[in-house]
């Protein structure tokens, strides 16, 4: 699966896309989230306040609850500042 | 009907007389241009990220929905991305129709949207050679809130 | 700032350019341009009767309120007269300022009392060969109506 | 004093501009407009309907009760139809 982080979350956590393979047992967002967050303290402190994170699966705008059967790509970022 | 995401200027009134040539059920055009603004405190310059791919695609599906909320008759939808310059153009929305009240109304929902909802952050460059990364505002999603109330 | 009361057709590129040109204030700019349609039953050619004098006075006098209302840093009203055909430009509003919630609000309160209230009248050409004048709309009326309800 | 007609009021009298020197109990719109209307069927049939007519003196928008004192330019005209 392809992680994407934009602006200020792609400079917290030092990287801007990688490929990951999370254990079957995450099945959704919040899960996702939370198995990055244990990845080291760069990923903890980035993604430690969800209300200031957007997700998006597949190029679609998705929440906490939406399923990752079938993901290929997710990006993480915060909220959008264009126009 | 046209969307571009481009680090390119563009060039408002080639848009403007593209968009409305030799089409006579146009009444009214409304073209709104979003400028990089030197705010004082900061130096004004900014980078502007945006997510390739998801950008085109939520720009089009924008579009599409103006297109079914008002009568139409173009549209056009251009956002730069890259390093911009106070007084550099960032965005141009352009909307025709019969009627002025719908150009009026469309052209503004696109902008609206556009400030909260389109995949695209400023990085702004202050006096002291920092960066810092705009935060939303709320103001911004109040503005594209309104037009969600009259969803169908 | 500028008022234009004139025969020839205007280049709403050039204009857009020209108010913004070095002005690194301006966050946002509206324009509007309204033009003549072909509404199918007519022919669809007009000819715009106007009270020279009086025209460019209250123009200049709804562009100085337009500058009270809101932040603007430069406006432009230009408003053709004489004969006219489908797809030619009638008028041209364009606003900018700093916010562009007041490019959007100024920009169509101008147009909305250009409407009703500016000394022009339209002589339609119908495909009969006659003419008929225009007959002023309820609905022109409302629209300019809304804007009176903010007044100081 | 001048007088101004436009569009279909100009047509229907038939006149676009005019001097006249009304006596001195025309002292406002409403009274210019009731003698005007005294001038011929034309006139008559034209400034009929009063709601259907603008009036502006020395080009400033009037109404019926406004004072012609000092007046030297009056134009009457249908509801505008710009922009």
């Amino acid at each position: 699966m392809k992680i994407l982080y934009f602006a200020g979350l792609r400079q917290r956590i030092g990287v801007g896309e990688e490929e990951i393979e999370p254990p079957p047992e995450i099945v959704d967002v919040a899960a996702l989230i939370g198995w990055l967050r244990r990845r080291g303290p760069d990923f903890a402190e980035a993604l430690a306040d969800t209300s200031a994170i957007r997700i998006a699966v597949d190029q679609e705008f998705a929440a906490m609850d939406t399923s990752l059967a079938g993901a290929r790509e997710v990006a993480l970022f915060p909220p959008m500042t264009g126009g | 009907m046209t969307i571009r995401v481009q680090r390119e200027d563009f060039d408002v009134g080639a848009e403007i007389a593209a968009l409305s040539a030799g089409n006579h059920r146009i009444g009214g055009l409304t073209s709104f241009t979003g400028l990089v603004r030197n705010m004082g405190a900061s130096l004004g310059a900014m980078t502007l990220e945006h997510y390739p791919g998801m950008t085109e695609k939520m720009l089009a599906a924008i579009d599409a929905q103006a297109h079914e909320r008002w009568p139409l008759e173009a549209s056009l939808i251009i956002h730069r991305y890259g390093r911009l310059e106070p007084g550099d153009r960032i965005v141009l929305v352009i909307t025709a129709s019969p009627h002025r009240d719908a150009a009026f109304d469309s052209c503004r929902f696109l902008i609206d949207w556009l400030k909260t909802k389109a995949p695209f952050w400023k990085l702004e460059e202050s006096a002291d050679g920092g960066e810092r990364w705009v935060a939303a505002k709320a103001s911004d999603d109040h503005a594209a809130a309104r037009w969600a109330k009259n969803e169908g």
